[in-house]
């Protein structure tokens, strides 16, 4: 049992994670941020269109519950948008859709943090 | 002249009747007198009482108290209370397979000494102290010596003489018994030091007023009179499904275990790391799966990186991605195999999803095979 | 990558929430917040977590209480040991009729009070306090106020926020509840002052640790709640049945009611005086009598002389040869016919062989009439 | 309930006290000690028969239930005996007879105070 109570909507992305990166696979462009020695990281993978879209977004992460289902819903949103949309992860509204105990924000900024990684490489890849 | 209004049953003192004889089942089963056992809502006060009553009650003798690290909560959180009230408290560092040596309490011992407590099996490793060896210790020096023994009863045997222990800890739920209900052993030379926490009415000669709960206390009699009588049977059994569990997991790369496996480890519970896998998402994963510590444990002390492991040399990380099995009655080889099948595949799975551990990355990477 | 091992059932979760439920329950009853109530393993303990924790945690503001003699032992040998702590405890008097009056509460506040502590109803009398008056007096103070509600929950209604009340104590076992589990109000302005009396694991927000009991914690909210259902009519069924029973207790010569019979008195006791009867003999002779004191209180203080009715100004004989009547839900108009019958037959039983209360029998005395 | 467990033989003898003399009978001769304001009297009443036997003997008393329950057994043990018993009585006998507990000694000891009391009444009234 863990302290932290989640609400039905973490458990049900949890133990799906429709969005996580398999083993080996690898993305025109991939942001990550954090640290697994400091129990939280996050890497953003993505995959573009001939028309500036995220055709494919996909995210790998080591940390709690929280993180890993915000990443999950965040490749989820991400996926089908301009890749501009990468710039515009709003960490309060991921939070907020699922529930999230005030305490977990700090984590879920790790995911901005991770795309706007992800875009800037991306813009790189683009050989802007 | 004859009394009218003799009365048949009398149901309070039916209820007295058997509170005294639950008491003295269970001194009968520590080898200590029915005098000598108070009931407590369980260990955590059960703890307190021992040492923040003997304490307090020793305070003209000395000011000084020896325990270790690697205690449960309610031992350091008394002692630290203590602190506060002006106590010294020396925390033993136990040996990496966490326990203490009975040299190690010998050195630590001072003139001013007036209490030691050491648990008996640790709760998060299951690692054994020789109480007797402790105890003797202590008897030695004439200091009052408090186990913690609230995942050793009913799986041990005790003898509160032979083993030189003057207060014992121990509760119901811990044998499959009640919540809410626990004791403590006092012996006659704790009792003339021993305060009480709590005042009034009179109960537990003095030292723990408030009505009685028969019903509980029952229930802890009878829990610890079923759990002596199959502890045999029980020690050998579960020693074997350990040692199977351990085999099972190690199976598993980037596995250490945490427990000694053995003689000086609990058949009761073993404590394993999975390196790379964040404990909470490990413990959320396998969230239902009884035997993984949580449903059963007194509190769930992972989210914190658990103290004791790190006691014991663990690191941070290592500490929170470790998972604590506890067995009992309901545990069976193939419900143990289905669990360690389970936990290797969420390992296995949150590994898989986990970035590489990759020694520096901050910022953005570009990868090749790019799509378009 | 769907978690392979998602799980279904957490009992550990499942018991937390019923526990939650339960809190809820509780707090709604008594207009509090959830979060304001601490389990613990009686009124004994609330008594003494209230009183002990609030004085110890305001010790820098001064070391003044203000409290009565006619408080349940657990109020006063708390007390007790707050004065050999430093504190300086007064005791109001209260009137013959046994409550104490926001007069002469306001008359013994000082700077340096730091808590009241009085009694809702008393446990030998029945006797009602005026709460919210004596809550509108500390209030005004700014001085933490403890009520003893094991006699009054689940029987009157309460408004610890309409009432003033900072801590209200209170038991499961009072209200047809299972033993050893009770309760504490803590209001957010008693919180900040209060000192838990034992430590470690956490729970209850750190003021009162160690596993919490599910079964019992359900009881006592249930039990709460049920009482709280019948109230109304309880209250008007056992006021008729209380006057019955004093009705017929006084067909009896030298019967005093040591009871307000009014509405300052409480429905579910009627404490009655038998001169000239030796009070051992006589609750002896009713052994097995439920409704009379023993089968069903606390403690059995009557062979001291209950100290309450001597507060009141009855002698020591008097006090001694009182009965406390309790009713509850077992309690019927033809089982009290029954037992007031038994207690006049006895009491006369026993005056039929006493001596006569001759002004000075000692030696011999030579008798008319004798045989041969 | 009482806050002393007395024995069966408490119990059975207490709810009998056969030996209880009836309101208003008066004997040959009496003896009384205690006091009832105290918490214990007891008085015990003789009457002989020609060859100063006790020919029948009752007890008032006001007290504790081993009280009451001694002094009931001292006037059976009396009753048929030569009037000297009365200055033989033996509270300890008494007391073990009934397994009372050690603190009630101290009461028992006023029936013994009583029958020698009434052992001399009962001289006076043979005009020694
Ligand atoms: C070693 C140890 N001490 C103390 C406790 C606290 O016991 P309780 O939950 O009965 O207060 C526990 C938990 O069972 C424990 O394992
Ligand atoms: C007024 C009062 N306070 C305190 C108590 C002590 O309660 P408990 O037996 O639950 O410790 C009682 C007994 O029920 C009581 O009547």
């Amino acid at each position: 049992m863990s302290r932290v109570d989640y609400s039905p909507l973490v458990r049900e992305r949890f133990n799906r994670l429709s969005y996580a990166a398999s083993p080996d696979e690898a993305a025109v462009a991939s942001g990550s941020a954090g640290r697994i020695e400091r129990g939280a990281a996050v890497e953003l993978l993505a995959w573009c269109d001939g028309r500036d879209r995220l055709a494919r977004v996909r995210f790998r992460a080591f940390g709690c519950p929280a993180l890993l289902a915000a990443a999950d819903l965040a490749a989820e949103r991400l996926e089908g948008q301009p890749s501009a949309a990468l710039g515009r992860i709003d960490p309060r509204a991921l939070a907020s859709a699922l529930a999230l105990p005030a305490e977990k924000l700090g984590r879920v900024l790790l995911i901005e943090d991770a795309a706007q990684a992800c875009l800037a490489a991306l813009s790189q890849s683009h050989g802007v | 002249a004859a009394n009218p209004a003799s009365g048949g049953h009398a149901p309070g003192r039916r209820a007295a009747a058997v509170v005294e004889q639950a008491r003295a089942e269970i001194a009968a089963l520590i080898g200590a007198q029915p005098g000598e056992i108070v009931f407590t809502s369980g260990a955590t006060e059960s703890d307190n009482l021992a040492i923040l009553g003997v304490a307090r009650g020793s305070g003209w003798r000395g000011r000084h108290i020896v325990s270790s690290r690697t205690e449960h909560r309610a031992v350091l959180d008394a002692l630290a209370r203590l602190a506060h009230e002006g106590f010294e408290v020396t925390l033993l560092d136990p040996r990496a397979a966490g326990h203490v040596s009975p040299e190690a309490l010998r050195a630590a011992l001072r003139e001013d000494t007036v209490l030691v407590s050491l648990m008996h099996v640790n709760n998060e490793t299951g690692a054994i102290n020789d109480i007797a060896a402790l105890g003797e210790v202590c008897r030695k020096a004439g200091i009052p010596f408090h186990v913690d023994a609230a995942q050793g009863i009913g799986k041990f045997a005790f003898d509160v003489v032979a083993q030189g222990i003057d207060l014992l800890s121990f509760n119901a739920h811990k044998v499959h018994g009640p919540k809410g209900i626990g004791a403590l052993y006092v012996s006659e030379m704790a009792r003339r030091r021993i305060e009480p926490l709590v005042f009034g009415g009179g109960q537990e000669q003095g030292l723990r007023p408030g009505t009685l709960a028969p019903h509980q206390i029952v229930g802890l009699a009878r829990a610890l009179t079923l759990a002596e009588s199959r502890r045999a049977t029980e020690t050998s059994r579960l020693r074997a499904l350990r040692a199977a569990l351990w085999e099972a997991l190690r199976g598993c790369e980037g596995v250490l275990c945490n427990s000694p496996l053995d003689a000086h480890g609990s058949p009761w519970i073993l404590n394993v790391c999975f390196e790379g896998v964040e404990g909470e998402s490990l413990r959320y994963a396998l969230d239902g799966l009884m035997v993984v510590s949580g449903g059963s444990a007194c509190n769930s002390l992972h989210e914190e990186g658990s103290y004791v492991l790190r006691s014991l040399g663990r690191s941070d990380q290592q500490a929170s991605s470790s998972l604590r099995f506890s067995f009992g009655l309901a545990t069976d080889a193939a419900g143990l195999a289905r669990a360690s099948a389970e936990v290797i595949i969420a390992v296995r799975w949150l590994r898989s999803i986990a970035p590489a551990p990759a020694p520096a990355r901050l910022g953005a990477s570009k990868a090749p095979g790019a799509v378009n």
